[in-house]
Formats: structure tokens, C-alpha cells, sequence
């Protein structure tokens, strides 16, 4: 991307870069110091308070035909819930549909429990029917931590996915012009004190994808995947992502697939 | 069958290898190409909320051109962006009242808040610069981004000069008038800011008592 | 450990004769201490917690890190060296300055750790209560604004 | 009611680590609502550890304490310690969760 400076300006420059240096340390501290608040909090990730509850409802009987999630096919078959989140998104038969985790869980939902999924997706986050999917996702990501992340674009709807989100990606809109490119297609960069991974590389990817779900410092709460994409485009000034829609597949298909082969370290413990 | 689909890859691993010496631009330009599935996604996947209505997915042409960031780039794309750039420079206009440095304290206030437009604010909510969040600019404050340059002793290192205030006043309107697809909102075109606070944001850079210039 | 264990029981016993005897009450040391928490400044506290102006002490060390990046969740630790009975966090800044406080019994480590909310940078104080007498230590958290700010 | 609470402890050389994380909002009382109105704060404040039936923690907290608080300690114990965590909120709401020494 070019930065074009009037020619008037260029001396100013220089200055700049002399002045910039001292500062520069400054800031190199405070990030230190950042990384230094984040290793304290690291041990105790209230996560877990919701992973507990999720694997209750997992087994326990709900919905009008009062069933189980223990049949739940995430993708390695009924029941196996181990490893199961580190290779979502993929393309499911039964539905002829890439799903990630949420939309998947949804579909287990209604088939095995009668559960009617416009009212799961039309609930606000963290309350509701949202609330029991949010720890319900704590606890199968739980299940994969330090699983290596493998997901697949072999099949020809999970390729077309993945360019899908790859061009959703860079998709600029809304009054601020932004993508998500905006924030997370460059090495090195921070809003405020925190760092932004560079979603574009595989490094950078698995950053992302890798710690999210999350508990959430901020807000005190866990997020979901799908909460955290739609926090995304709140931020980015866009009007409100469809929960369980195409474009939040779509790009965790390409998150996901360009962080082939880093690790899940969810659920993370994020700002 | 395994060692087939491996021999395949590898085979397009190199095709695809010898293809980008002489083609870089080709998947750029693959995706500058109207996509109806493309559309028919983005289309089906957003509901309005609140003051986020759905037109906010209905691009402009500055935000088609660098949602292709690779072909923006590209030289085949310099024609457009100098349209671009000229198109957005045209709508900027210089402040009514010929006032260009209004009060740097609240410009700090505006360069502070990252907050409104969203689908959890209201039209009421005062829309904030998000300056820090991709600008060092007062020094004291050690919370700021780096997707933007630093503008720490922004006048005191320019200068006062009119050309100077000008083209601060220019990208502050309008970013994209120099660099068609700056990371950087355009915050008069899009009413982000209005003038007062523009003049606002000026005062921070480019007041010689403001803390950015001590 | 047997030893630890029995004085313990020993003190015990005491204390519940003199609870008996009406002498204290055995709820006292588990009633949450209202006025302490509801002191608005340092010194209030203090005052309140019997403190009065406490020393500040090598012996106590404060666990905080310079720099909290939500304030929202602040880590904070104290340990002494000091054979501790009593430990509070209070924060400077904060609409009430006492954040929590803790009572070691025998064969409790003089150790803890907590996490807390904190609105603004501020100094953070450690207190420890050791044969009666009451040491502190300080330390600065500076809390940053994070992330869009949306 | 309110939900359980995580708690690990473990031994190593005679002395037990005990970790705890408790699921409650810790409303502030400083927070308002959409209205405009002061929500009321809401936390937990007090905390009782107990190994064998024996007190080796007691606690208060205010509503500084963050939300979803965590506590850590260490007290001079032996694996297949019994531990009980209480807690009690300042609206009478209160918990109680076990745990053995690892």
C-alpha cells in the first residue's frame, strides 16, 4: 500500500523517525508489560466455569423430544466430541452444507432434540438459548485443546468456502471503509496496546483462530466464535451479521484454513 | 489414490509456481470480477440493527476498488486509483468559516474515543475520532495504535505553514484524496466528523500549545 | 504438622471457651466488615481496619502488574515474610478504597491471590497484619484504554 | 441458584495449592443501566475454605473484586484433603463446592 507524502512534507519526516526512536522504547515496555499482565491472568480462565456447565447439558436430556447431545455428529462421527472443533468448519452430507461449530451444534439441536433453530439464532448472545449454546461450545473446544488445527477445503463446497471468506475478507464497507483486512492484513500492528494478528498468514491465523472461543476480560464473558465475528463487524460499522450466516462461515473457513497446522488453545483468555 | 492427490498438488504446486512469474496479477483480477454467489452471500447474511441499516453493504466505488487490495495495487489499477483519489479530493471542502484550528483539548477528547455509528450506539451517540487507536499523538498517552503513522510533534516538526495546514486539514476530511485506499475513515464524506470538531482534531496537531507540540 | 495441627485445635478450643463465654463472638471474624468496605478514602480505611498509619515494610511484597491491560481484571497477590494473620488490597482511586481482605489462620501460607476491578490508574496498597501490628507496601497499576473503544 | 465453582488443589512437599473460581457478576454498584438508573451492587462477600472440616481461609470481598473472582492459597495440608469452599453473596445467596487434594 502506498503512503504518499507532498514532497514539503518529506523533510518533516526525518524529524519524525529522530523523534519516534525515544518513544519507541517507551512503547516497546509498555508491551512487555502487557504480555506480563496477560502470563498473570493466564492461570485461572473462568472458561472453565462455562465448560462445566456445558458438558451437563451436553448430557442432559432437552427440547421437545427430550434428547441428549450425545449423539451429536461434529464431524468424526456420533458422539465423538474429542478433536472434533479443531477440524471445523467442514461440509456435512446430512445437511450438504459447510458448518462451523455453532451452525453444526444448531443442527444437532434440531434433529436430535426438536429444537427449533430460528429461536437460537434470533436470541441475543449470552442470554436465553445463547447462553446454553455458549457453554455448550466451552466445553467441546475444551475437547480439542492442543489438538493441531486440520481443516480440510478437499471437498468442493469447503474450496468454494474458503475463497468466499478470502474475498469476504477484504470486503470494505460501512462508514469507516473497513474490512477486516483493515485491521488484520499486516505484520506488527496494534490498536491501542493490542496486538493484531496478521489473519492473512498462517502465523498470524492460528494466533486468531486458535484462542477463540474465549473468556472475555472486558466484558466478562465467554465468546463464542460467532459473538466474536459479529463483535467484529459491529466495530467495523456494519450492519448486524446473521448469526450462523454464510459470510461468518465463509470467513471462519478461510481463518481457519490459512491456520492449518498451528494449535487450539481454546478457550483463550482475551482482553 | 493418497499418492495421486499428492503428485497432483505438487504438480500444481510448480505449474502454479511458474505461472506467477510471468501472472502475478491474475487472481487479483479474478477477484475484481463481479461474483454473483459473492453477492448473493454478503446480501443474505446481514440483517439491519438499530441506526446499522443494510445500505451500509452497498459499496462505493473507493470501497469496490480497495476491496481488491491486490489489483488496487497493481498497475494495472493506476488509472483507477487516481480517479479515486481525485474523485474524493473534489468532494473535500475548506472550512466555512475559513477557521482551520479550533481547541486542542477537545480534539483530544475526540482523538481519544473510539465510540458510535455502531448498531449499540444511536444517532445521538457522539461519534469519536479513534485517533489513538491507530495514532501515537500526545506522548503521555501510551495506548495508541501503529497502523498509522505516529503524529507526535506533528507541527512542531512540519511546521505551521499553510500548505502544511491544508493538507492536514485535506486528509483529515478525506484520507483517501492522497491515498485511495488508506487504512484511515474519511470522516467529513461519510459526516463523522463535522467542521467544529474537524478544527478540533486540527488543534491537537497543529496548535503550537498543544501537548503534541511541548 | 501433627504439632501445628493440635495447637491449632488448642487455640481453637480457647477461642471458642472465650466465645462461650461471651467473651468475643466466633461470627466476628466471618462478619463482613460493612464500615471497612464502605470507607470512601486510604485513611478512612485504615482507621476502620485499626491500622491506623501503617509502616511501610521490605517484608511485604505486593504481586501487580505495572501496566493492566483491561482494569476490568487486575491481578494482585500479596505475600510476607511476616507471620501474617490478617491481609487487605485496598486501591487508592477506587470509589471505596478496600478491595478485599483476608485472615490467615496457622498453617496458612502468608500468600494470596485475587484478581480486581480498578477504574482508573492508581497506587495499589498491600497491608499485612503481623503480631498485631500492621505494614503495607505500594505500588503504582497504570490501566490503559484497550482495544476500538466501541 | 447459583452456579458451581472450579476448585483445584493440589500437594507438592506439604503444602497445598488451592486455586478457586467462583461464578458470580460482582456488580459494582457503580454501573447504570439503559435507563439511566444505578444498578445495585450485587457480589459476593464473604469466603470460607475449610480442609477436614478445619478453617484454612476465611475472606471478604467488596465489589472490586472482579467478576467470575478467583482466589489462590496455600495452606500446610496432605493429598486427600477434604476441601469445602463457601461463599456468601450480600443478597443471602450462597454456595457451597467440594473438592479432594491431589
Amino acid at each position: 500500500m502506498q503512503r504518499k507524502l507532498t514532497l514539503g512534507l518529506a523533510s518533516g519526516l526525518v524529524a519524525a523517525l529522530l523523534t519516534m526512536t525515544s518513544s519507541v522504547s517507551a512503547q516497546k515496555s509498555a508491551t512487555d508489560d502487557i504480555a506480563k499482565y496477560r502470563e498473570m491472568i493466564a492461570d485461572g480462565n473462568p472458561s472453565e466455569l462455562y465448560e462445566a456447565a456445558g458438558e451437563e447439558l451436553w448430557k442432559k436430556p432437552a427440547g421437545p423430544k427430550n434428547v441428549t447431545l450425545e449423539q451429536c455428529n461434529l464431524g468424526l462421527g456420533p458422539g465423538v466430541v474429542k478433536g472434533a472443533a479443531a477440524q471445523l468448519p467442514r461440509y456435512f452430507k446430512d445437511t450438504n452444507k459447510v458448518q462451523d461449530l455453532e451452525s453444526r451444534l444448531m443442527t444437532c439441536m434440531q434433529v436430535l432434540q426438536g429444537r427449533d433453530p430460528e429461536e437460537m439464532i434470533d436470541a441475543p448472545f449470552q442470554k436465553g438459548p445463547k447462553k446454553d449454546m455458549e457453554a455448550i461450545v466451552a466445553y467441546v473446544v475444551t475437547l480439542s485443546k492442543g489438538d493441531k488445527i486440520k481443516v480440510s477445503t478437499a471437498h468442493p463446497k469447503e474450496k468454494e468456502m474458503y475463497d468466499l471468506g478470502k474475498r469476504a475478507f477484504f470486503f470494505q464497507g460501512g462508514p469507516m471503509d473497513f474490512s477486516c483486512a483493515s485491521c488484520h492484513a499486516e505484520n506488527g500492528k496494534r490498536i491501542r496496546l493490542q496486538d493484531l494478528p496478521n489473519i492473512t498468514e498462517q502465523k498470524g491465523a492460528a494466533l486468531g483462530w486458535g484462542y477463540w472461543p474465549a473468556y472475555r476480560v472486558s466484558s466478562g464473558q465467554f465468546w463464542t466464535m460467532q459473538q466474536r465475528l459479529n463483535d467484529c463487524f459491529r466495530q467495523q460499522r456494519f450492519p448486524f451479521p446473521i448469526y450462523g450466516s454464510d459470510v461468518t462461515i465463509a470467513l471462519s473457513m478461510y481463518m481457519a484454513k490459512t491456520a492449518n497446522g498451528g494449535t487450539v488453545e481454546t478457550p483463550g483468555l482475551k482482553r | 489414490m493418497n499418492m495421486k492427490i499428492t503428485h497432483l498438488k505438487q504438480l500444481l504446486a510448480a505449474t502454479g509456481f511458474i505461472f506467477a512469474t510471468g501472472l502475478v496479477q491474475t487472481p487479483a483480477l479474478a477477484q475484481q470480477k463481479n461474483d454473483p454467489k459473492f453477492n448473493k452471500m454478503i446480501q443474505e447474511s446481514f440483517r439491519a440493527d438499530g441506526i446499522a441499516a443494510l445500505n451500509r453493504i452497498d459499496q462505493d466505488a473507493t470501497q469496490k476498488f480497495c476491496s481488491d487490495p491486490k489489483f488496487a495495487d497493481s498497475k494495472q489499477g493506476q488509472a483507477m486509483r487516481e480517479k479515486i483519489q481525485k474523485m474524493n479530493m473534489d468532494s473535500i471542502k475548506q472550512p466555512s468559516d475559513g477557521k482551520y484550528i479550533g481547541d486542542w483539548k477537545n480534539g483530544e477528547r475526540i482523538a481519544q474515543s473510539g465510540r458510535g455509528a455502531t448498531w449499540t450506539d444511536t444517532a445521538e451517540t457522539p461519534i469519536g475520532g479513534g485517533c489513538y487507536n491507530c495514532h501515537q499523538i500526545d506522548y503521555k498517552e501510551i495506548s495508541y495504535g501503529n497502523i498509522g503513522p505516529s503524529l507526535t510533534g506533528y507541527g512542531k516538526i512540519r511546521g505551521y505553514s499553510p500548505e502544511v495546514v491544508t493538507y492536514t486539514w485535506n486528509r483529515i476530511n478525506n484520507s483517501k484524496a492522497y491515498n485511495a485506499c488508506s487504512n484511515m475513515p474519511r470522516f467529513a464524506h461519510f459526516k463523522l466528523l463535522n467542521e467544529k470538531q474537524m478544527q478540533d482534531v486540527m488543534a491537537l496537531l497543529l496548535d503550537p500549545e498543544s501537548p503534541v507540540n511541548k | 504438622m501433627n504439632q501445628q495441627r493440635r495447637s491449632v485445635l488448642k487455640y481453637s478450643a480457647v477461642f471458642g471457651l472465650m466465645a462461650s463465654a461471651g467473651l468475643i463472638s466466633t461470627v466476628q471474624a466471618q462478619e463482613w466488615n460493612k464500615a471497612a468496605f464502605e470507607g470512601k478514602g486510604l485513611d478512612d480505611v485504615f482507621k476502620i481496619l485499626g491500622a491506623g498509619s501503617p509502616d511501610k515494610s521490605a517484608a511485604v511484597t505486593l504481586n501487580a502488574p505495572d501496566i493492566a491491560e483491561n482494569g476490568a481484571v487486575v491481578p494482585v497477590g500479596i505475600t510476607t515474610t511476616a507471620k501474617a494473620e490478617q491481609m487487605a488490597i485496598l486501591v487508592e482511586k477506587n470509589p471505596s478504597a478496600l478491595a478485599a481482605q483476608f485472615f490467615i489462620p496457622a498453617g496458612t501460607d502468608a500468600f494470596v491471590t485475587t484478581r480486581i476491578k480498578m477504574g482508573q490508574t492508581s497506587n495499589v496498597y498491600g497491608l499485612v497484619k503481623a503480631d498485631g501490628k500492621w505494614l503495607m507496601t505500594v505500588k503504582e497499576v497504570k490501566v490503559t484504554l484497550g482495544g476500538c473503544g466501541g | 441458584m447459583a452456579d458451581p465453582m472450579r476448585v483445584r488443589a493440589a500437594e507438592n512437599g506439604g503444602t497445598v495449592d488451592v486455586k478457586i473460581l467462583m461464578k458470580h457478576d460482582m456488580e459494582s454498584g457503580q454501573r447504570k443501566d439503559a435507563a439511566g438508573k444505578t444498578i445495585p451492587a450485587w457480589f459476593i462477600s464473604t469466603i470460607n475454605v475449610k480442609a477436614n472440616g478445619k478453617d484454612v481461609f476465611n475472606g471478604q470481598f467488596g465489589p472490586a473484586v472482579s467478576k467470575d473472582p478467583f482466589l489462590n492459597f496455600k495452606y500446610k495440608g496432605a493429598k486427600g484433603d477434604k476441601i469445602a469452599v463457601t461463599w456468601n453473596d450480600n443478597k443471602g445467596d450462597k454456595r457451597t463446592d467440594e473438592a479432594t487434594v491431589s
